[in-house]
C-alpha cells in the first residue's frame, strides 16, 4: 500500500508542478508567510500588529519614522504647531494618487479623521488620537487639526500605521475592510481570502517621501502575497522549500539557520514592544507593593529569555522600550526589581507565606511568539521563591478583557498577567496608568498629576524627565516590572535570494526594495 | 479526536452470569488481545500509582538535565526544552491520562446511563425526549460539543475532562437505551412488574446490572476515545496548561522542535496511541468474551 | 422401492469444535433415501438431526462444525469427499434445501425473479429469458398468481406462508433428485402449514423428487412421511416404516416419545369437567386495544370472557389473533383502550401506581421462552422469592425459606436456589418461572405459550405439573396455546380467536368435539395428527372476512359461538 | 418512502432548531461579561458604550426575545458580525466551508476506499489470522492520535521527501490532510464494515444462495455486499459528521483554511458568533448531508424504497 501512495503522490506532484510553473513563470510575487491572518482591513476596526503591518503597506501616513524611531515628513511634506500646542497644520505633498484614481487631498485626511471620530462608531483607537476636536481643509493640500489640550503624542501617532490615511473614495465602496481597501500605498489590494491570504499587487504610481526605504519609487517586485502558516515549523519547511520567501522562523532554529547559512536571519531594532508584569492590584495580595516586589525578585528576565530566544531578545529595564522616548537602561535599573530570589523570598516571608503556604496567583499569557514557553520557565522560577502560578494561555484580546475584568473583581485568588505593548512614545504610560486606566489597575492622583505633565511637556528634556520620574513609581512599586524587548513577530528568516528586505521601528516590515534574484 | 463510537452500539446483550466470571477473565486474558490491552493497562495504572517512586527527577523542575538531550543512560527518554527528564514527564503524565479517562468516562457513563435507562424504561414522551435529544447531540459528534463547552468553560485541563465527559453523553445513553430496552422487553422483566416491582427495584436492581456488562465494554473503549479527545484538546491548546505534563499537551509543545529533538515529538504521540491501543484491544477482547458470535469459538 | 438409493448415508459423524476441544455430536448415523421417497428425521432437540441434513450439502457452519467419518453417496457420488466445486455444482441443482425461517432466507434487497432465477443460470442451462419463464409456471405450480408480477417484487411484499411457497418453488425449479426440506413449516401458523405440506407431498409425488423431511413434529411426520429415522442425541434410535412406527414402535425412546405428544383424538387426560367456580375470578368485559395510534391494528375487538376459580380456560388461535395481547392486558402489562378487566371484582385496567403494584399479586404470568424469563443476574431462590418480599411476605429469610419451599414443589432441589438460571435446563426454568408465578400467591396465573419452546417430552412434564397445581390450590389459568391438541389436554374451556374477536368459547370437549364455527373447524382439520392412518383427511379453508364474527350466541349450554 | 424521510427532514429540523436555542443560550452560558470580553480589545470603552453595544447585540432584552431576533435575522442570512474585525460571520465562514467540506469529502473518499475493502476482506476471512490481523490493524489505527499521525505524514511526506507543499490552502495541499483524518476513519469503516458484512453472512438467505449452488463470487457481490452495504450507507452520514469533527483538528495542523482552523481560533479570541456561526453552519451541513445520505439509503434499500 506504501508504495501506492508513493506513486500516486508522486504523479500529484508532478502534474502539480507543471502547474506551478506555469504560474511562477508570469510573475514572480513576494510570498510573506505570518502565524495568523488580520482582522480587518479598516484600521479603525482592530489593534493587532498583523493587521497594523498590512496596514502599513496598503495606506501611506501624513509622518513616518526615521530608522531611530523619530517621526519625519512622509504625505505630509511639513507640519506647523502653533504655541499652545493645539493646532497642528499639515502641508501635503502635490500629485499623489489614491489606487483608484482619484488624488489623495486634503479631504481624503479630513475623511480619515471624521471617520475615527465618528460617534456612532468610532476607531477603537480613538484615544490614541488625542482630543482632535476637528479637522479643517484649509486648501486642498493643507490640512488642520485642532485639540482641545496640548498633545505631543500626536506627532509620532501620525507616523505609525494607525492613523492610516484613507482615501475618501472608501466612502460608501461596497464591503471597505474586506474586499476592498483603497489607500495610496506602495501595494493596492488584489483579494483577501480570510484565513488564507492577502494577494497585493504593486502600485505603480507610489513615490515614497518619507517611508524607511532606499527606492523612491513603486516597489520593484509585481506582487506581495501574505500568507497564512501557523505552526513555526511548517513555515520553515515552506521557507526551506521555497514555497515562502520570508516568515518568522522558530525561534530554536535560529541559530542552526544562521550556522548553516541556509537562510537570513533579519532581527528588527526599535520595535518599541514591551513586555511586562503587571497585577490586579485592587485585592491581595497583589495589592501589597511587597508581593509585586517579590514576583519582580523572583523574576530572572535575562535566564528566561536566553533560554526561549537565545540572543535575539534582550532584558529590558524600562517601562518603555529602547528606540522610545525617555528609555534609559542605566535609569531604569536603579529603580527597578532585579533578579534576587533570597529577597523575594524575605518578601514573602513578610506577608506570611511559607514552603507550606505558597502565594498563589493565576499567570495569564497570550498566545503566541513561544511565550507559552518562557511563561513555563518563568513558572518554574516562581516555584522557586514559593509562588504557586497557573498559567492561563489566551488569545490577547481575550487577554485584556481578562485583566480588565481582575482588575474590577474584588474577590478571588491573585492574577497577573504578562502584558505587551507597543507604541513609539511613553504616551502608552498615559493610556496605561492613568485614571481610570486601560485595565482599571492602578492609578494614583499623584501619578495622574505625573502623566498629564508627559503630554503637554513640548522641552525634550524637561519632557524626558518627567516621563523618568513615571518610569521611578512605576518600577520601585512594582507596577508594570518590565521583562524584555522585542516581544513579538520580530525575526524573519529570509530566503537568500530575496535582496533589499528590512524592518522599520516598530516591526513594519518593508518591502519597497526587495528584489528576488532569478535562480 | 478519534471517535470510536463510530462502531454501532451493536454488542450482544449475552450476558457473563455471576459464576462464571473468572472463567470470563481467563478468556479475556488469554487471547494476545486482551493479554496486550490487559498488560498496558497494568503497566499505566502501576506507572500513575508508583510515580514518585520510579522517576528520578521532578516532573516541573526545568534544568534537571542540559536541554534537548536525546535518550541516553542518566535520563531514559531525554531531556524537553527546559531541561526537564521526559521519562519523569511521561509517567507522571499516565496519572493525569488515566485521571483525565476515569472521571470523563465517570460523567459520560454516569448520566448517559442515567438517561438511558430511564428513557427505556419510562417509554412515551420520556423517552422520546430523552432519546431525540440524545440523537441531536450525537449528530454533532462529540469534537464539536467538546469545543462547544470549552469555548464556553474556558481553556484548562478540567474544563476539557467535563467537556469530553459531556460530549461522551450521548453514545452512551443511546448504548445504555438500546441494551436496556432489549432487557426491558424481555419475559423476565415483565415477570417481575408482574410481581409487583416498584420503579426503583425494577431500575436498579433488574435492569442495571444487566445492562451494566455492556456498559463496561463501552466505557472500556470509551476511555482510550475519552482519552484520546482529551488529548486532542490539550493539542489544540484548550485542555491541560503548563506545565502539567499532559501528553498532548507535550506533543504539542513538541511541534516546535521537530527538526531539533524528534524524539520530543515521537514519545508522547506512542505513550497516547499505546494506551489508547491497549484500552481499545482490552475493549474488544472483553467485548469478543461477552458475544460469542465474535469470536471463532 | 428400487434398487440404488437415492442417498446412501454411512456411520455419518460430525464433531463441533476442532483439536482438544473437538466435541462429536453426531454418531454414526446411517439411512438411505429411495428414489421419490419421503424420509422423516425426526428428533428433539441436540439429536442432530439438522446438522446432518445440512452437513449432506456441504453447508456446515464454518468453524463449528465438521465431519469427521462416514460418507453420504448421493447417485453414486460422496458428498462428504467432493472437492467444494463439484459439490456447488449438486446444490441446488441435483439436490435442493428449503429451510424454516421464510422470514429470513430470502435476500431482502434483492427481487424475487433475480432469486429464482440466479440458480438455474448459475448452473449454467439456460438463458435469463428461460429462467424467468421457468420462474413464472412454478410460481403457479406452488399457488402464486400473476407470476410475470410477482418476480418484480421484494420479499417483504410477501407473507409468510408466501415465502414458503417462493422457497419451495425455488428448491424445485431445478428438478432436483432429492429436496432437504430442514422444519419447513415449524415457523408457520397451523393453516398455513397444512397447506404447505399439501403442496410439498403432491409437487414431490408429481416429480418424482426424493423428500428428506427434518422435524420435531410427529403430527408432521404421520401427515408426511413414508417412512421414519427417529434420531436422539446423535444416533439412530429407529428407522422404520411410517405406519409400523406409529402403530407398533420398536424403541423405549420412541414409544415414550410418542407417548408424550398430546393428541386431539382419544381419551382426554386433564379436561375432566370439573366444577368451576361460582364467581368468576377474571372477568374480561368488551376489552379492547389498537396499537399504533388511530389508524393502527385492532389487537383486541371488544372482547369479553370469564374464568372461574380453579378452572383452566385456553385461548387459542394463530398469530396476530390477539390472544398473547389478552394475556397481557389480563396481566396488565399494558393498558387497554376500552372495557374493564375485572380481577377478583378490582378493576385491574383502572388501576395506577402503588395500589397496581399491590393488586398485581393476584395475576401472574409465565411466559413462552424459558431463557428469557429468568434475571440471569439472580440465583433462582432470590428470583423465587422477590414477589414474597415485594408483597411484604415477611423478612428475607421467611422469604427464602418459602422460595426453597416453592422451588421444592415444583420439582427443584432446596440446594438449587443458590444456582444461577445458565446452569438451568429449559424445562427446569420454566419450572422456576411457575414457581415464581405461585410466590405471589396468586388468584390467577397467565400461562402464553408456556410450552411451545420445550421438547414434547418435557412439554408433557410441564403440563403435567400445571394440572397438578390446579388441583391442588384451585388456582386458575389462562392458558394460552396455538396447539389445539395441548389445549385439549389441560383445558376445561376453550376460547377461540381471530383478528382480535372471539369466535367460539364452551367447554373443551364440545368446541374441539363438535366445533359450530367455521373457522375452529378449519383450525381443526388442518392439525396434523400423529396418525398416519389418518392422513389424507379433507381440510377446511376458511378465507378471512367469509366467517361471522358478530356478537356470541349461546348454541348449546355454555358453548357461545360468534354469530 | 416519502413517510421515511420526511421523518429525516422533520430530525433534521429539530436538530438546527435545538442549534439555535443552543447557541442562543451560548453566550449566557459563559462566565463574566460576554461584551467585556468581545470588547476589551477596543481602547478606553466607557461602560456607556459597553452598555451601548449590549444594546446592540439585544443583549439587555430577555432572552426569548433574544432568541426571535436571532432567528428572524437568521432568515435573513445575517449571522452578526466578527468581535476581531468586524467582518459579517456569514462571510466569514462561507469563504471557508467549502474547504471544510472538500477535506471532509476527501477524507470519506480515502476511508471508504481503504477501509471497505478491507472491512469487507476480513469479513471473508473471518476467524482466521487475516481477519485478526487486520482488526488489530484496525484497532491500531483508531489509536493513533490524528494530531500526531498527521504532524509524522507531514514531517515525512513534506519535509523530507518534499513531494508535497506543506501547508496552505490548494488541491494539492489537500491530499496529506484528507490522508491523515481518511486513515484513522478508515479503520472505524473497516470495522464497521465487517461487522456489518458478517451480519449478513449469518443470515439465513446467504445459507439459501449457498444452498442454491451459486458461485461464492456471486453470493459475495450480490447477496452479501448488496445487503451489507445498506447499514454502511446509514452509517455513512454519522461517518461525515466524524469527518466534519476530525476537520477541526486536522485542519489546525495542516493549516487547511477551513471552518474548523477558524473556529479554534474563534474561541483562543471569544469571539462568539463566530462560534455561534461555526456550531450552526457545523448542524445544518451534517443534518445536510445525512438526509442526503438517508435519501440515498431509501432508494438502495426496497423495503423503504417500496413501502
Amino acid at each position: 500500500m506504501t508504495i501506492r501512495t508513493g506513486r500516486l503522490t508522486r504523479t500529484l506532484a508532478a502534474v502539480a508542478a507543471i502547474g506551478l510553473c506555469s504560474a511562477a513563470a508570469e510573475a514572480r510575487d513576494i510570498v510573506w508567510a505570518r502565524y495568523g491572518d488580520i482582522d480587518t482591513l479598516d484600521p479603525h476596526k482592530a489593534t493587532s500588529t498583523l493587521s497594523l503591518q498590512t496596514w502599513s503597506l496598503i495606506f501611506d501616513t501624513l509622518l513616518a519614522t526615521d530608522k531611530d524611531g523619530n517621526p519625519v515628513p512622509n504625505m505630509a511634506e511639513s507640519w506647523t504647531v502653533n504655541d499652545a500646542g493645539t493646532e497642528y497644520t499639515f502641508k501635503l505633498h502635490d500629485g499623489i494618487t489614491c489606487h483608484d484614481g482619484s488624488p489623495l487631498d486634503a479631504t481624503d485626511v479630513k475623511y480619515t479623521v471624521d471617520r475615527a471620530f465618528d460617534d456612532a462608531d468610532p476607531s477603537v483607537t480613538k484615544a490614541s488620537w488625542g482630543p482632535i476636536t476637528s479637522a479643517e481643509v484649509v486648501d486642498p493640500l493643507t490640512v488642520k487639526l485642532t485639540l482641545e489640550t496640548p498633545f505631543v503624542a500626536l506627532v509620532p501617532f501620525l507616523a505609525d500605521s494607525f492613523s492610516s490615511i484613507l482615501c475618501d473614495s472608501n466612502e460608501g465602496a461596497e464591503g471597505f475592510g474586506t474586499t476592498t481597501a483603497i489607500g495610496s500605498g506602495p501595494w493596492k489590494l488584489v483579494s483577501w481570502t480570510k484565513g488564507d491570504k492577502i494577494t497585493l499587487a504593486r502600485n505603480d504610481d507610489y513615490t515614497n517621501f518619507g517611508k524607511l526605504a532606499e527606492n523612491k519609487g513603486a516597489p520593484y517586485m509585481d506582487g506581495l502575497v501574505i500568507t497564512v502558516v501557523p505552526e513555526p515549523q511548517t513555515r520553515l519547511a515552506a521557507l526551506k522549500t521555497g514555497e515562502v520567501d520570508i516568515a518568522e522562523p522558530p525561534f530554536d532554529d535560529v541559530a542552526m539557520l544562521k550556522d548553516s547559512g541556509e537562510l537570513d536571519i533579519v532581527v528588527a531594532e526599535n520595535t518599541g514592544q514591551n513586555v511586562f508584569w503587571e497585577f490586579a492590584v485592587h485585592r491581595p495580595p497583589f495589592n501589597d507593593k511587597r508581593a509585586r516586589q517579590a514576583v519582580g525578585h523572583a523574576t530572572d528576565a535575562a535566564a528566561a529569555i536566553n533560554l526561549i530566544y537565545g540572543d535575539l531578545s534582550l532584558p529590558e529595564a524600562c517601562p518603555v522600550s529602547r528606540g522610545v522616548f525617555g528609555n534609559d537602561q542605566d535609569v531604569c535599573l536603579e529603580y527597578r526589581t532585579n533578579y534576587d530570589p533570597e529577597k523575594a523570598r524575605a518578601l514573602l516571608a513578610e506577608l506570611g507565606y511559607g514552603p507550606d503556604k505558597p502565594l498563589e496567583t493565576a499567570m495569564l499569557v497570550w498566545t503566541g511568539g513561544n511565550r507559552q514557553k518562557l511563561a513555563e520557565v518563568f513558572q518554574a522560577q516562581l516555584a522557586e521563591v514559593g509562588i504557586k502560578a497557573d498559567i492561563e494561555m489566551m488569545d490577547i484580546g481575550t487577554m485584556n478583557a481578562r485583566v480588565r475584568q481582575e482588575n474590577e473583581t474584588a474577590e478571588g485568588k491573585g492574577s497577573m498577567d504578562m502584558m505587551t505593548w507597543s507604541w513609539y512614545d511613553p504616551d502608552i504610560l498615559y493610556a496605561l496608568w492613568h485614571s481610570p486606566g486601560a485595565y482599571r489597575g492602578y492609578t494614583t492622583p499623584e501619578l495622574d498629576a505625573m502623566l498629564e505633565k508627559t503630554r503637554v511637556l513640548t522641552d525634550p528634556d524637561e519632557r524626558k524627565a518627567a516621563v523618568q520620574a513615571v518610569f521611578k513609581v512605576l518600577l520601585e512599586d512594582g507596577i508594570h516590572i518590565p521583562l524584555y524587548t522585542p516581544g513579538w513577530e520580530w525575526v524573519f528568516a529570509v530566503r537568500p535570494e530575496v535582496e533589499g528586505f528590512h524592518v522599520a521601528p516598530f516591526v513594519y516590515p518593508v518591502f519597497n526594495d526587495v528584489k528576488i534574484a532569478e535562480d | 479526536m478519534a471517535e470510536l463510537s463510530g462502531a454501532v452500539p451493536d454488542y450482544d446483550h449475552e450476558i457473563v452470569p455471576p459464576g462464571r466470571r473468572a472463567h470470563f477473565w481467563r478468556r479475556v486474558a488469554f487471547t494476545p488481545n486482551g493479554a496486550f490491552g490487559l498488560a498496558v493497562v497494568i503497566v499505566l495504572i502501576a506507572s500513575a500509582g508508583l510515580a514518585d517512586l520510579i522517576t528520578p527527577y521532578s516532573p516541573i523542575k526545568m534544568g534537571v538535565g542540559p536541554r534537548f538531550l536525546p535518550p541516553n543512560g542518566a535520563y531514559l527518554l531525554g531531556t524537553d526544552e527546559f531541561g526537564r527528564d521526559l521519562f519523569t514527564r511521561i509517567v507522571y503524565g499516565s496519572r493525569l491520562t488515566l485521571m483525565i479517562g476515569a472521571i470523563a468516562v465517570g460523567i459520560s457513563l454516569t448520566v448517559g446511563i442515567l438517561v438511558g435507562l430511564i428513557a427505556a424504561y419510562r417509554g412515551g414522551w420520556t423517552e422520546t425526549i430523552l432519546m431525540r435529544g440524545t440523537d441531536v447531540l450525537f449528530s454533532f459528534t462529540e469534537t464539536l460539543i467538546a469545543l462547544a463547552c470549552v469555548a464556553v468553560l474556558g481553556p484548562s485541563l478540567k474544563n476539557a475532562m467535563i467537556a469530553v465527559g459531556i460530549a461522551g453523553i450521548p453514545f452512551y445513553a443511546r448504548t445504555c437505551y438500546s441494551a436496556a430496552l432489549v432487557e426491558r422487553s424481555k419475559p423476565y422483566f415483565e415477570a417481575t412488574i408482574a410481581a409487583g416491582a416498584g420503579p426503583l427495584r425494577l431500575l436498579f436492581l433488574h435492569l442495571l446490572p444487566n445492562v451494566l456488562p455492556t456498559m463496561i465494554v463501552v466505557a472500556t473503549l470509551g476511555l482510550s476515545a475519552a482519552i484520546l479527545a482529551a488529548a486532542g484538546l490539550s493539542f489544540l491548546g484548550l485542555g491541560a496548561q503548563p506545565p502539567d505534563p499532559e501528553w498532548g499537551a507535550m506533543l504539542s509543545g513538541a511541534r516546535d522542535y521537530f527538526n531539533r529533538a524528534p524524539y520530543l515529538m515521537v514519545i508522547p504521540g506512542l505513550a497516547i496511541a499505546v494506551t489508547v491501543l491497549g484500552f481499545n484491544l482490552l475493549g474488544d477482547a472483553i467485548r469478543t468474551a461477552l458475544d460469542p458470535r465474535e469470536g471463532s469459538e | 422401492m428400487t434398487d440404488t438409493p437415492v442417498l446412501d448415508v454411512r456411520d455419518l459423524r460430525i464433531a463441533f469444535g476442532a483439536g482438544r476441544k473437538a466435541r462429536e455430536v453426531v454418531h454414526g448415523v446411517s439411512f438411505t433415501v429411495q428414489r421419490g421417497e419421503v424420509v422423516a428425521i425426526v428428533g428433539e432437540s441436540g439429536s442432530g438431526k439438522s446438522v446432518t441434513a445440512l452437513s449432506l450439502m456441504g453447508l456446515l457452519p464454518r468453524g463449528h462444525g465438521a465431519v469427521t467419518g462416514g460418507s453420504a453417496h448421493f447417485e453414486e457420488t460422496d458428498l462428504i469427499t467432493l472437492a467444494p466445486e463439484p459439490l456447488r455444482r449438486i446444490r441446488g441443482a441435483r439436490i435442493g434445501m428449503v429451510f424454516q425461517e421464510p422470514m429470513t432466507s430470502l435476500n431482502p434487497v434483492l427481487t424475487i425473479g433475480r432469486q429464482m432465477t440466479e440458480g438455474m443460470m448459475a448452473h449454467g442451462r439456460v438463458s435469463e429469458r428461460q429462467a424467468r419463464e421457468a420462474a413464472i409456471a412454478m410460481l403457479e405450480r406452488v399457488g402464486i398468481d400473476d407470476g410475470r408480477r410477482r418476480l418484480g417484487q421484494y420479499p417483504h411484499e410477501f407473507s409468510g406462508g408466501m415465502r414458503q411457497r417462493v422457497m419451495i418453488a425455488m428448491a424445485m425449479m431445478m428438478k432436483p433428485a432429492l429436496l432437504i426440506a430442514d422444519e419447513p413449516t415449524t415457523a408457520l401458523d397451523v393453516t398455513i402449514q397444512a397447506q404447505i405440506l399439501d403442496l410439498m407431498r403432491t409437487l414431490i409425488a408429481e416429480t418424482g423428487t426424493s423428500l428428506i423431511l427434518i422435524t420435531h413434529d410427529m403430527g408432521v411426520v404421520a401427515e408426511t412421511a413414508d417412512r421414519v429415522v427417529v434420531m436422539h442425541d446423535g444416533r439412530v434410535v429407529e428407522e422404520a416404516d411410517a405406519k409400523t412406527l406409529f402403530a407398533m414402535p420398536g424403541q423405549a425412546y420412541t414409544r415414550a416419545l410418542l407417548a408424550a405428544v398430546p393428541r386431539l383424538d382419544g381419551a382426554v387426560a386433564g379436561a375432566v369437567a370439573r366444577p368451576a367456580g361460582r364467581e368468576p375470578v377474571v372477568r374480561i368485559d368488551s376489552v379492547s386495544k389498537t396499537f399504533g395510534g388511530r389508524t393502527g391494528t385492532r389487537a383486541l375487538d371488544g372482547v369479553s370472557l370469564d374464568v372461574m376459580a380453579g378452572e383452566v380456560v385456553a385461548l387459542v388461535g394463530e398469530s396476530g389473533s390477539g390472544k398473547s395481547t389478552l394475556g397481557r392486558a389480563v396481566a396488565r402489562l399494558l393498558d387497554v383502550d376500552d372495557g374493564a378487566i375485572l380481577v377478583d371484582g378490582h378493576n385491574m385496567a383502572e388501576m395506577r401506581g402503588a395500589t397496581l403494584r399491590r393488586a398485581r399479586a393476584r395475576v401472574q404470568m409465565i411466559f413462552q421462552d424459558p431463557y428469557a424469563s429468568l434475571d440471569p443476574r439472580f440465583s433462582i431462590g432470590r428470583t423465587v422469592a422477590e414477589p414474597i418480599l415485594i408483597h411484604g411476605g415477611g423478612g428475607r429469610r421467611e422469604a427464602s425459606e418459602r422460595a426453597a419451599a416453592l422451588l421444592q414443589r415444583v420439582g427443584l432441589d432446596r440446594p438449587m436456589a443458590r444456582r444461577f438460571p445458565h446452569e438451568f435446563s429449559g424445562g427446569q426454568r420454566q419450572r422456576v418461572a411457575i414457581a415464581r408465578a405461585l410466590a405471589a400467591g396468586p388468584k390467577i396465573i397467565v400461562a402464553d405459550e408456556p410450552t411451545s419452546a420445550l421438547d414434547v417430552t418435557i412439554q408433557a412434564q410441564v403440563l403435567d405439573l400445571l394440572a397438578e397445581l390446579r388441583d391442588e390450590q384451585g388456582i386458575a389459568l389462562l392458558f394460552i396455546s396455538h396447539d389445539l391438541a395441548v389445549v385439549r389436554q389441560i383445558s376445561s374451556r376453550v376460547a377461540v380467536m381471530r383478528s382480535g374477536r372471539l369466535l367460539e368459547t364452551g367447554p373443551t370437549e364440545a368446541v374441539l368435539g363438535s366445533p359450530r364455527h367455521a373457522y375452529t373447524r378449519a383450525l381443526l382439520s388442518a392439525a396434523p395428527v400423529p396418525d398416519p392412518a389418518k392422513r389424507g383427511r379433507v381440510r377446511v379453508t376458511v378465507a378471512a372476512g367469509s366467517y361471522p364474527d358478530g356478537p356470541l350466541v349461546e348454541a348449546a349450554p355454555g358453548h357461545w359461538v360468534a354469530s | 418512502m416519502w413517510r421515511f424521510l420526511g421523518g429525516r427532514i422533520a430530525m433534521g429540523a429539530l436538530t438546527i432548531f435545538v442549534t439555535t436555542i443552543a447557541v442562543t443560550l451560548l453566550i449566557h452560558l459563559v462566565p463574566g461579561d460576554p461584551v467585556q470580553i468581545m470588547y476589551a480589545q477596543s481602547q478606553g470603552t466607557t461602560p456607556e458604550q459597553l452598555e451601548e453595544i449590549r444594546h446592540n447585540l439585544g443583549l439587555d432584552q430577555p432572552i426569548y426575545i433574544q432568541y426571535v431576533r436571532f432567528v428572524g435575522r437568521l432568515f435573513q442570512g445575517d449571522l452578526g458580525y466578527t468581535i476581531r474585525g468586524h467582518q459579517p460571520v456569514l462571510d466569514v465562514i462561507l469563504q471557508r466551508l467549502p474547504n471544510t467540506i472538500a477535506l471532509a469529502v476527501a477524507a470519506m473518499a480515502v476511508a471508504i476506499l481503504i477501509g471497505l475493502p478491507i472491512g469487507f476482506f476480513a469479513a471473508y476471512k473471518r476467524g482466521t489470522m487475516v481477519d485478526t490481523g487486520l482488526m488489530v490493524v484496525a484497532i491500531a489505527g483508531v489509536s493513533v492520535p490524528h494530531f500526531w499521525l498527521g504532524l509524522v505524514l507531514l514531517l515525512f511526506f513534506a519535509v523530507e521527501l518534499g513531494w508535497l507543499p506543506v501547508s496552505g490552502t490548494g488541491p494539492l495541499n489537500l491530499v496529506l490532510p484528507a490522508v491523515t483524518l481518511g486513515l484513522s476513519n478508515a479503520a472505524i469503516v473497516a470495522r464497521m464494515t465487517r461487522s456489518s458484512m458478517m451480519d449478513i453472512m449469518r443470515q439465513d438467505f446467504v445459507r439459501t444462495a449457498e444452498a442454491k449452488g451459486l458461485p461464492k463470487s456471486v453470493i459475495l457481490s450480490r447477496h452479501v455486499l448488496r445487503a451489507g452495504l445498506i447499514p454502511v450507507i446509514t452509517m455513512m452520514g454519522l461517518q461525515f459528521a466524524f469527518m466534519m469533527g476530525g476537520a477541526i483538528v486536522v485542519e489546525n495542523i495542516f493549516a487547511w483554511n477551513g471552518v474548523g482552523r477558524m473556529a479554534v481560533e474563534a474561541i483562543f479570541q471569544r469571539d462568539y458568533p463566530v462560534i455561534q456561526g461555526f456550531i450552526l453552519t457545523f448542524a445544518v451541513v451534517v443534518v445536510f448531508v445525512s438526509i442526503l445520505l438517508d435519501g440515498v439509503y431509501a432508494l438502495v434499500d426496497p423495503r423503504i424504497r417500496r413501502s
